[in-house]
């Protein structure tokens, strides 16, 4: 199951073979079941990763959606929430923690600080990356200084039917 | 726990751990450089600056208002002290009064704050020793100051209510009556937290005599705060320099013999419980009148204070918070230093791990409740 | 020849298909048990009541790509999830679920068992040592004299079982708690043996406050920290395929099998076997991580000692009394 | 008498302090003393002796109005009631001149002093690990230098946005 294939040759494979084999089928089936058991990988850098830590607690409750399931190891991780400041001396660590996960993985900015530097960007700053995108793929941006709780709630579920829609974060790196 | 000498001579039985900057425990993003002899930690070497976001250049090319969003930014846990504190010295150096009401209000948030940065603590230290739960129920408390500060600031982690001059919203009517009702959750839980913690003999087996420190060494390291008051040294900025309305209250400083993380522990359960008393006093005696005071400067551009340094302290979750403020008559600080506590605390690790299991140097770091972007400011 | 072949084929046809449903089940139901302790809701949206969400995990893991670190020892790394997988499964095949059962009737049952269990941390070992990981190489290690320190109480608590059972045969035991030893459970004679056992089998399949192997805050993932997909998946598997055996295995020895009133034998049997698992899940989001060398002396300075004491203790009563 | 007065007595009478090389107005501290850097260990060590702690260290750049670098040490005691019992020991330091560590005598001192060092360029002589705290490995300027506006376009973003598509080689795909 380890073969990915790069997604043009899927969608030729499938009108091939549509009359024999539904590969949609499996995949749709495969796509539900990645969006309901999403696993984030512990990781919170600044202010924003008190409030992630907000949603998996009793009031906000992630694991409804099956999302808590807080993996320390990026082995077993398949969404990586960059929760707070990006400064220039994580962005690698940041970036082979994001080698380290298995694909299909997907990735949440969450806060001003991940999408474009946030509160800290100003002409002339030397001590944070702006953005995460400068470096690796991220999947759903999250606005706000912290963003609430319910915010990042909506950001994994908006998450989720980008997955049903069976955008592949997997194989290609093209911007889901 | 003391290292025998044959432990740190041959170099060839140990190898380095690095407990990196993404790890469940180190609380944010702090590498720990352990060497380790099989599971016994010989020597630790913090390795921080993985958030260091240059607080300390921005507060030279913004003025003193604009500076405000960054203040409780650093210490996002204790973010209300740390904005008041901000203010506060802006305050004493270009002399601004300030309004009795917003004296005795500041006091009441700044405690509020501090009970919900402590309860976050205990959770995320229970963590650290491998029992979830308490996590989620003292996180449920913490949810219930968190909203009652959120009535009155208007943010639920990074406040920015503090202006020159008092504050920015008034607290409303049905204030003290909410306070009021937090306060009587709050005083219910601790019996639960003594019965269920405190007396739980796993807690007690993996905390008593566990990192060690004495006042010498707290010296050694310029540790302040919980941490400091564990080793039996009731030094409180609170009541060593007094600010703002804090003389007016009558409120005891915890202190344990001690000195290992079980001490740690109860001093700051015991600290809460000061905060509940202190707001209570202010809630009863709070004031009429306005929040701001009138013809103040507040947010305008044109706050020009004299010419000087100014060394200003303040008591966070954490310790002794100075800001160090040099103007030089202009419309932006022309130096501001922040003096953190978990600075040194964090640096006193040097000190306390070596001797210890990899079991005990996580517990250790948990106690000293360390936040890393105010160390890396 | 011929029906031995095909019982063969239809028990473990019977005993995969039951456990691999069963993990599933355990899963949700640890998820459950810790969201009804932590006051709150759990998995709710997938299925009635969350009840597919092991199934969306299940999937998702098989679809994850399996990654092989560069440095990791290749062999013994997939060997690994492959290993901690066979001993459960053969441990499964000789709890006796009723009186009829062909496979359970070894006269030496107990000794099979026994010696099987002991087999996982031989795997767990691999799996720590073939990642490459420090943390893995530490969990290996601890997980290792954690299981040596933990099986003396477990196997002396089952010893004064048969001391007073007379036999080492499962069914044997079973019945002795129902019609030859005056109908009581063990549970009743040997109290100290049971408290002994559980706390033994507690500490066999790595479960809070004894979790030192994959200890989460310690040591990240802890053996199965380079582990990705199903390979994590199986480790995952086996832990709960192992708690749920040995608390058959404890419900045979302690608490009468598969005898009780009204219900057929393996209702009763399944019935027992998840009251235990349902305590163990309870303390697992209780109790703190104890240290590793408290661990170590909890086992070999009390724990033991008590299960020395209480056998002779059992022995001298069944001599008086005989 | 209170033990700061005493400490800050106790330097003038040793002949550490010296005259206020620029009129700054320092509010907030009980005792404020100039020493020259060569004076500097035997001040500290004085107030290590008198029990006091090192509280903060703060370095100001006025290279561009007097070419010199101001470090204000701040010392305080635990166990002295209000008012506050801090003494401030301000080291005039030209540019170019090195100060001596504090580290035998302070352990917070190795911290403040690296983290000096990166930020402003001050040379620590005796210092025993001289290299970045706060800032990535590397970093070859002093950001808190009034002189310095902007980083030189590092190649730190652009090597990592480089590196977006190649895979990670320390994981094989299996």
């Amino acid at each position: 199951m380890g073969v990915t294939l790069p997604d043009r040759q899927l969608d030729e494979l499938a009108e091939e073979a549509s009359p024999f084999v539904r590969l949609a089928m499996v995949e749709d089936v495969l796509n539900l079941a990645r969006a309901n058991s999403l696993w984030p990988l512990t990781f919170g850098l600044a202010c924003c990763a008190i409030e992630m830590m907000a949603v998996g607690m009793a009031k906000y409750d992630l694991d409804r959606f099956g999302a808590a399931v807080f993996r320390p190891s990026p082995r077993q991780a398949d969404l990586m929430i960059l929760a707070g400041t990006i400064s220039r001396k994580m962005a690698p660590v940041i970036k082979t923690l994001w080698d380290q996960m298995p694909e299909p993985k997907w990735s949440i900015a969450m806060g001003g600080c991940t999408i474009s530097g946030g509160p800290f960007k100003y002409p002339g700053e030397y001590a944070i990356s702006e953005g995460a995108e400068k470096f690796m793929r991220v999947d759903v941006h999250i606005p706000g200084c912290p963003p609430r709780p319910e915010a990042l709630i909506a950001g994994i579920l908006r998450l989720e039917e980008k997955i049903k829609q069976g955008r592949r974060g997997g194989a290609g790196e093209q911007n889901g | 726990m003391s290292l025998s000498a044959p432990d740190l001579e041959d170099p060839q039985d140990t190898y380095t751990l690095n407990m990196g900057p993404q790890h469940p425990s180190t609380h944010g993003v702090l590498r720990l450089k352990l060497t380790l002899r099989g599971e016994r930690v010989i020597a630790v070497e913090p390795v921080i600056g993985y958030s260091h976001r240059a607080h300390e250049k921005m507060a030279e090319t913004r003025t003193y208002a604009q500076f405000l969003p960054n203040t409780s930014r650093q210490d996002y846990l204790s973010g209300l002290i740390y904005n008041l504190a901000w203010v506060e010295a802006v305050e004493k150096l270009a002399s601004i009064p300030v309004p009795e009401r917003a004296l005795v209000a500041r006091v009441i948030l700044a405690e509020f704050n501090r009970i919900s940065s402590h309860l976050l603590w205990v959770g995320a230290f229970l963590a650290d020793l491998g029992a979830v739960t308490p996590f989620l129920y003292t996180f449920d408390d913490r949810e219930a100051i968190v909203g009652l500060l959120e009535t009155v600031t208007g943010s639920r982690l990074t406040y920015c209510t503090g202006r020159f001059g008092g504050l920015s919203k008034d607290l409303d009517a049905d204030f003290p009556r909410r306070a009021r009702e937090v306060l009587v959750r709050l005083r219910a839980r601790w019996p639960e937290l003594e019965g269920l913690i405190e007396d739980n003999v796993i807690f007690r087996q993996r905390t008593m005599g566990v990192g060690v420190m004495t006042e010498e060494q707290c010296r050694h390291w310029g540790v302040t705060g919980p941490v400091l008051r564990a080793s039996g040294v009731p030094y409180d900025v609170r009541k060593m320099e007094p600010y703002g309305a804090y003389p007016r209250y009558a409120f005891t400083i915890p202190t344990r013999p001690e000195g290992d993380v079980f001490a740690r522990y109860m001093v700051r359960i015991a600290e809460m419980e000061q905060s509940c008393r202190i707001i209570e006093q202010a809630l009863d005696g709070l004031p009429e009148g306005p929040i701001l005071q009138e013809g103040s400067i507040g947010v305008k551009k044109r706050l020009k204070p004299p010419a000087g340094t100014l060394y200003y302290a303040v008591e966070s979750a954490r310790g002794a918070y100075g800001i160090v403020l040099t103007s030089e008559g202009g419309t932006e600080p022309y130096r501001a230093k922040f003096r953190t506590p978990s600075y040194a605390n964090l640096a006193a690790l040097q000190d306390m791990m070596p001797g210890s299991m990899v079991a005990d140097a996580v517990a250790i770091l948990g106690s000293l409740d360390v936040v890393m972007p105010e160390i890396d400011r | 020849m011929i029906d031995f072949v095909t019982t063969l084929a239809i028990g473990t046809a019977v005993i995969m298909g039951y456990l691999s449903v069963n993990v599933l089940f355990l899963v949700w139901l640890e998820r459950k048990v810790s969201a009804y302790i932590q006051r709150r809701l759990g998995p709710m949206e997938v299925g009635p009541q969350g009840t597919l969400q092991t199934v969306a995990d299940m999937l998702k893991l098989l679809g994850k790509q399996l990654l092989t670190p560069i440095a990791a020892d290749k062999a013994v790394y997939w060997l690994a999830p492959v290993m901690v997988f066979i001993p459960t499964l053969c441990l499964a095949s000789l709890i006796p679920l009723s009186g009829a059962e062909a496979f359970a009737d070894q006269p030496y049952g107990l000794v099979v068992i026994i010696a099987l269990s002991g087999l996982t941390v031989i795997a767990i070992f691999m799996a720590g040592w073939a990642s490459n990981n420090k943390y893995a190489v530490l969990g290996g290690m601890r997980s290792v004299a954690q299981v040596i320190a933990y099986e003396v109480p477990v196997l002396l608590a089952a010893l004064s079982v048969v001391l007073i059972a007379g036999t080492m045969n499962l069914r044997g035991i079973a019945d002795a708690q129902a019609h030859g030893g005056g109908g009581l459970p063990f549970l009743l004679l040997q109290p100290v043996a049971a408290v002994l056992y559980f706390i033994g089998i507690t500490a066999e399949t790595n479960r809070a406050p004894f979790d030192i192997p994959e200890a989460e805050s310690e040591l990240v993932g802890g053996f199965h920290t380079e582990y990705s997909g199903m390979r994590f998946a199986l480790f995952f598997f086996a832990e709960y395929t192992n708690m749920l055996v040995l608390g058959a295995l404890g419900a045979t020895l302690f608490l009468g099998g598969w005898h009780g009133p009204w219900l057929p034998g393996p209702v009763w049997l399944l019935l027992k076997a998840y009251a235990l698992v349902a305590v163990m899940m309870w303390m697992r989001w209780t109790f703190p991580r104890l240290r590793f060398d408290q661990l170590m002396s909890f086992a070999w300075k009390l724990l033991i000692p008590v299960a020395l004491v209480n056998l002779v203790v059992t022995a001298l009563v069944l001599a008086v009394w005989r | 008498m209170s033990r700061t007065a005493e400490l800050a007595g106790e330097l003038d009478r040793a002949g550490l302090t010296a005259a206020a090389p620029i009129e700054q107005q320092l509010v907030g501290v009980a005792e404020s003393r100039w020493v020259p850097p060569e004076h500097l260990v035997p001040a500290a060590a004085a107030a290590r002796r008198a029990g006091f702690f090192f509280e903060s260290m703060t370095c100001t750049d006025r290279l561009a109005a007097h070419g010199a670098l101001e470090l204000l040490y701040t010392f305080n005691r635990y166990d002295e009631p209000p008012p506050p019992a801090r003494l401030a020991v301000r080291v005039w330091v030209p540019h170019g001149m090195s100060v001596p560590t504090l580290t035998r005598v302070y352990g917070i001192a190795e911290w403040n002093e690296r983290e000096a060092w990166e930020f402003y360029g001050i040379r620590f002589a005796g210092h025993p690990n001289l290299t970045w705290l706060l800032l990535p490995e590397g970093t070859e300027f002093h950001p808190l230098l009034k002189s310095f506006t902007a980083p030189p376009p590092s190649a730190f973003d652009d090597s990592l946005s480089a590196a977006r598509g190649a895979p990670n080689p320390a994981v094989s795909e299996s």
